[in-house]
């Protein structure tokens, strides 16, 4: 039982954490995708970003004293969410908007984003340095175990990461009923649809640019908050995180945010299994029978140097076999 | 006579929309058939499909007997089957001249080896391939726009280089698409008869799309009038024009629903 | 005051000048038409009332308001729809959040509007919660004049409505125009079948080459030789 | 005639700019920082044929860079006799034969539908086999690489002069691009750049755990000169010399890229970027001339690479980053002028020049502003002060990218467009 309780520790659990953050991120790159029609570079270090901005708030909060039933990082998560969106919009205002005026073609819109991704990291480690750090600030990280009968080993989980699943589902739920409920979700599939007879149907195109920009930089504040309080604030996440993300984006099909949710668990889980130590589960097998083969200390099917080599590999065979994706996004 | 393109049952949709609608026609060989229709009947969806650029959903194109469905538009080049578009695709940021220059294909020059260690072949050939673009340009007119980059050109002259195109190089199929839209009268009248030259001393089929009838009437017979994404009927241009089917659906017939014809009259008792 | 008035219009696409000096009136509840040749800037003039092109000169006035050069977004509060000649659906939405969508301008209750919308083109209401990209071409077009009416327009600008589609649905698509002028919308349509369009037309507009050239009521166009020789196809 | 009298004031003020700092930073300096700039030459030369001639866009740069270095490495570095003694080259020789039976699997699986078996049979077969390769490849890879870092601390190279090791590094890095510019090319430019960022990312995780291969983070050093080293002519001739080299290739590259520009190839190159569907029913395989120029480019960005790491005598494959050797990159195309060769040229040297010359200047600025912090304010200056000050040159680089975008999207020699009779 010991091993299944690993299992379920290591892998479905593991699988399910950094699925989630990937979700996360990439609602915001499929609906960037999907209504300003480029792939947006600076995704991953606008997580950094909103960890960072939530890092700071939290710092200040503690130095002052302050505390309460959560860890403060995690209480200042709605400012941080507002905060991010309205960099986001400023990023946009500053930097795509006058490109897209001048009817500069998409892929310069991409180069501009690396320009900004590049801007950003250099920021972050200008103020932050590139030392990694804790956004837990004088507060226990509360772990949650539960027993399983037969087993010495208990299903552990902590503080953050039940926290990253229930905001997870909580984002998820409400990006639902918004995109299918309210007037702007409407307008915004709207205008990823048509953008032309959206403009005709009277929807301003620009407030429709904004709500996607909060909606991206918001979730993108929360996944990078998350996974931050969940390891650590590292200002080196950007690309690495970048190509996870843009493979869940693309394995769901671009301009589909349930797409992108469905992507991001199975890259997450993808990454988590090659990853996986498969001879922990062998051994019990091989002791049932008598060890009748030898069980390898290590049977991964991917080293774990190697992660990054999962979504990069899922990107490709999905190119390869379905551009459009699992969700029938478009090609572009 | 023979077919150089067979379209059988040939279908084309995008999402649910039915552009074409199991389609089928030939094209003789020899002949200049026109293609007609109202906006919307799914003229052009055949045209890219013949052309390659676009896919059928199904059905199969034949090009001189040979299955080129889904072939892409560069292989249908190497057959020997040219297109011109319909809004004009010159290469802007060059040059007429070389606008033209670039078309025919196994140039030497155009492989780095060819390019870098072959420099005396690529210049005879250059220069053959001038003279020969120079010789286009004449015949259209239009040598005096040769160093002018190609995106400067008005509407008209972005017309004829698209013709001119077609000329760089031996086709045995040309499909014109609405080339007449924006040239002037008396250009028209030559475009018409070099059109006509081309076919009747070089053997080039073509197969046009075009909206001005008198260039239907001057050059093609016969007519193919496709409605509602399939063929309607097809004939003579005499025959197509006292067709009561094809002057309803094309021209406009006489308005045949009763409120239509109720309220046409109410308009007409307005004072 | 005629409801909708454009003086001298020139414009065009970038450099390029499609429209010529174009003027045009329309009182309110008028079918206007615009025929001619292909090439002779009829869906250009919707375009230019609509902002979605460069005015280079020439005014435009709707309803005793300078609209000349508003961005297309902003007619919707003029109570000015349009259904674009291709792609006039959201493909993906629903037949019920398409009309939603025509209604996003609106602040007010619009159920009835909606009903009414129903109950103008029935078959969209036993189809109100399937994608309008699964519907046929013909139930496609009520969704796009649905959607349009959603605004309770004063003014509704139609091209083309009957481009692809077959002979017979064309005389359907004309009843429905006439319905919509019924209930008090003035229509400004550009047509391809201009005999079958001038006929319903209170006032027809014969462009060429980005100038106007006949204006007359629908009959008497279609009764002028001249017109009949050079635009309609013998 | 005016464009050319603009190019020369330009590049005599470029000119000035190198006196001035082998002037003021000494020879032997400023001669590094030289030929350091013509390597980068090269590469800007590779990049501005993919995005200024064809519009490809390749955000791997690093990684065309380092597969091209560790070519030459294994090629040139001296042969290790430990390794050729050992059981070593017959495990790793079994590995290649599975690698290749794997490969031959693959391909047949994947051509099974000729064979008439339905679509998504040929693409079930063909990933499970892949599947099967990969495991079988990897399990038998494991232990030869673990014996070969135990008995003889990596492969080696194969001791080869080092002119094959720089056309081994284009060889290599045109291979890759060829694998990836097959799968991408077909699709539009996004796609491509996220391929190029996670290939490059992949091939620096690989050369930097592989150390049965590349001696991983221990790096290997020192890489043979094609030119007389330091120990033998002296600091000053040696780089001198390299400099002559290094100078002479870019000359016959330059040489060779303007002459396919003007010939038919340029054309129809830039046909192609002006108008793929004209181009293609112009009779041009679009797809296929795209993936010409992406190898192409990656060619030169390989050899590029090889010479600069062999000039700095030292292979590390942490010392491949983002930053160095891909976006400075780009700033040096979009700045210099996409599509025009002499534009690559002036944007490596400008850029690299600012670039070296931009890490002295930061820090001095930042100890002002830590003097001042302390003295005004009482600030205490955190002591990772330094490299904080280092990540402001990443910001400027992000700004000057989105900057040359918006207002000067053509850079400062840009192409030109050929009106010749």
């Amino acid at each position: 039982m010991n091993e299944l309780v690993f299992f379920i520790n290591k892998g479905i659990l593991a699988g399910a954490i950094i699925g989630s953050i990937y979700a996360l991120g990439a609602i915001g790159v499929t609906l960037i995708f999907g209504i300003l029609r480029f792939a947006h570079f600076a995704h991953g270090d606008m997580m950094t970003l909103g960890a960072f901005i939530a890092y700071v708030l939290a710092a200040a909060l503690a130095a002052a004293g302050f505390a309460g039933p959560l860890p403060i990082a995690m209480m200042v998560l709605p400012i941080v969410m507002i905060l991010t969106a309205g960099i986001s919009i400023g990023i946009d205002r500053t930097f795509y908007q006058p490109l897209r005026r001048s009817g500069a073609k998409g892929i310069v819109l991409v180069m501009a984003s690396i320009g900004v991704t590049l801007m950003l990291q250099g920021l972050i480690r200008l103020f932050a340095g590139p030392s990694s750090r804790e956004l837990y600030f004088n507060e226990p990280k509360d772990i949650f175990r539960i027993e399983v009968p037969g087993a010495n080993q208990m299903i552990t989980v902590t503080e953050p990461q039940l926290a990253l699943f229930i905001v997870t589902l909580i984002s998820v739920i409400a990006l639902h009923y918004f995109l299918s409920r309210s007037r702007l979700g409407k307008a915004m599939r709207a205008v990823s649809d048509n953008p032309s007879l959206a403009q005709v149907t009277g929807i301003s195109i620009e407030t429709v640019v904004r709500a996607t920009w909060i909606i991206g930089g918001g979730l993108a504040a929360l996944a990078g908050t998350m996974l931050a309080l969940d390891v650590s604030l590292k200002p080196d996440l950007s690309f690495n995180i970048l190509l996870p993300i843009f493979a869940a984006t693309i394995v769901g099909g671009i301009g589909q945010p349930y797409g992108a949710i469905a992507g991001g668990f199975v890259v997450g889980y993808a990454e988590t299994l090659a990853v996986f130590n498969w001879s922990v589960l062998l051994r019990p097998i091989a002791r049932w029978t008598d060890n009748a083969f030898e069980v390898p200390a290590s049977l991964a099917i991917v080293p774990t140097d190697y992660k990054l080599m999962v979504p990069f590999v899922l990107l490709i065979l999905i190119l390869i076999y379905r551009p459009t994706g699992i969700f029938k996004g478009r090609v572009l | 006579m023979s077919a150089i393109i067979e379209v059988k049952s040939v279908s084309k949709r995008f999402g649910g929309f039915h552009a074409v609608n199991d389609c089928t026609l030939s094209v003789e060989k020899g002949s200049v058939t026109g293609l007609i229709g109202p906006n919307g009947a799914g003229k052009s969806t055949l045209f890219n499909m013949v052309a390659g650029t676009l896919e059928p959903t199904s059905g199969t194109i034949l090009f001189d007997g040979e299955d080129v469905t889904g072939l892409p538009s560069h292989a249908l080049y190497k057959r020997r089957l040219l297109r011109t578009f319909q809004i004009a695709h010159e290469f802007s940021n060059m040059t007429v001249l070389e606008n033209l220059m670039m078309v025919p294909d196994n140039q030497t020059g155009e492989g780095l080896v060819g390019a870098w260690f072959m420099p005396g072949r690529v210049s005879r050939e250059e220069e053959a391939i001038r003279r020969k673009a120079e010789e286009v340009l004449d015949f259209l007119k239009i040598t005096h726009v040769k160093t002018e980059l190609a995106g400067n050109l008005s509407g008209g002259q972005k017309k004829l280089l698209e013709l001119g195109r077609t000329m760089m190089t031996d086709a045995k199929v040309v499909l014109l698409d609405e080339i007449a839209a924006g040239v002037n009268r008396t250009l028209l009248n030559d475009l018409a008869s070099n059109i006509e030259r081309l076919n009747r001393e070089l053997g080039y089929t073509f197969f046009v799309i075009e909206h001005d009838m008198d260039l239907i009437a001057r050059l093609c017979d016969p007519v193919i009038v496709m409605a509602a994404g399939s063929v309607m009927t097809q004939g003579h241009i005499a025959e197509i024009q006292n067709d009561p089917r094809v002057i309803e659906a094309y021209f406009g017939g006489s308005p045949t629903g009763n409120a239509t014809v109720a309220h046409a009259n109410q308009v007409e008792a307005r004072p | 005051m005629s409801l909708l008035e454009i003086r001298n219009l020139h414009a065009g696409y970038g450099q390029m000048t499609i429209l010529k000096g174009i003027d045009m009136t329309l009182e309110a509840g008028e079918i206007g038409v615009i025929v001619g040749p292909n090439g002779a800037g009829k869906s250009t003039t919707l375009k230019a009332i609509f902002g979605m092109l460069n005015i280079t000169e020439g005014s435009i006035h709707f309803d005793g308001h300078d609209i000349t050069g508003i961005s297309p977004e902003k007619l919707a509060a003029h109570k000015i729809a349009m259904v674009p000649q291709e792609h006039n659906v959201f493909a993906t939405l629903t037949v019920h959040e398409n009309l939603e969508m025509g209604a996003y301008t609106r602040r007010d209750d619009y159920s009835r509007v909606m009903d009414e919308v129903y109950e103008i083109f029935p078959p969209l209401k036993d189809k109100r919660r399937q994608a309008a990209g699964e519907l046929s071409g013909g139930q496609r077009q009520m969704v796009a004049f649905g959607r349009a009416l959603m605004i309770e327009p004063k003014l509704i600008l139609l091209d083309e409505p009957t481009a692809g589609l077959s002979p017979m649905y064309m005389s359907e698509i004309f009843d429905r125009v006439i319905a919509i002028n019924k209930l008090g919308v003035t229509v400004a349509m550009v047509e391809q079948n201009a005999k079958q369009a001038l006929a319903i037309a209170h006032k027809g507009f014969v462009l060429a080459n980005g100038q106007n050239s006949y204006t007359d009521t629908g009959r008497a166009l279609l009764d002028n030789p001249e017109v009949a020789k050079s635009f309609l196809g013998g | 005639m005016t464009d050319n009298r603009r190019d020369l004031l330009l590049f005599a003020g470029l000119g000035v700019l190198f006196a001035i700092i082998f002037y003021t930073q000494g020879t032997a300096y400023s001669l590094r920082v030289t030929v350091e700039a013509l390597c980068y030459a090269m590469i800007a030369f590779g990049l501005s044929l993919q995005w200024g001639t064809a519009g490809l866009f390749n955000v791997g740069i690093m990684g065309f860079i380092a597969a091209g270095a560790f070519a030459s490495l294994f090629v040139t570095f001296p042969v290790n006799q430990a390794f050729w003694d050992s059981e070593g080259p017959a495990m790793l020789g079994d590995v290649l034969v599975k690698v290749a039976i794997g490969a031959a699997a693959v391909f047949a699986a994947s051509r099974s539908g000729k064979i008439g078996l339905p679509k998504p049979l040929v693409t079930f077969l063909t990933l499970v086999t892949l599947a099967v390769a990969y495991l079988v490849v990897s399990a038998s890879l494991d232990p030869t690489a673990r014996y070969i870092e135990r008995e003889a601390g990596f492969v080696g190279g194969l001791g080869l002069p080092v002119y094959f090791g720089w056309a081994a590094a284009g060889i290599v890095a045109g291979a890759i691009a060829w694998v990836v510019g097959k799968i991408c090319l077909g699709l539009r430019s996004d796609y491509l750049a996220i391929a190029t960022l996670g290939i490059a990312q992949i091939i620096k995780t690989f050369l930097k755990n592989a150390d049965w291969l590349t001696r991983g983070t221990q790096t290997v050093s020192p890489l043979p000169w094609p030119v007389p080293g330091a120990a033998e002519v002296g600091f000053t001739a040696a780089r001198a010399s390299y400099l002559v080299l290094t100078a002479v290739m870019l000359v016959i590259v330059y040489m060779l890229l303007q002459r396919v520009y003007h010939a038919p190839w340029g054309r129809m190159m830039r046909a192609i970027r002006d108008n793929e569907d004209a181009a293609s029913a112009m009779g041009k395989d679009v797809t296929k001339r795209r993936l010409e120029i992406f190898v192409f480019g990656c060619v030169l960005m390989g050899i590029g690479g090889a010479t600069l790491i062999h000039f700095n005598t030292i292979f590390d494959p942490n010392g491949f980053v983002d930053l160095n050797h891909t976006f400075l990159i780009w700033v040096m195309v979009i700045l210099g002028g996409p599509g025009n060769n002499r534009g690559a040229i002036f944007g490596a040297l400008l850029v690299y020049v600012i670039w070296t010359m931009s890490e002295p200047v930061t820090l001095v600025i930042f100890d002002y502003i830590r003097t001042i912090g302390r003295d005004m304010f009482g600030w205490q200056a955190p002591a990772d002060l330094n490299s904080r000050a280092l990540a402001m040159r990443v910001f400027v680089i992000g700004l000057t990218i989105t900057m040359v975008l918006r207002f000067a999207p053509k850079g400062v020699i840009p192409e030109r467009l050929s009106r010749k009779a």
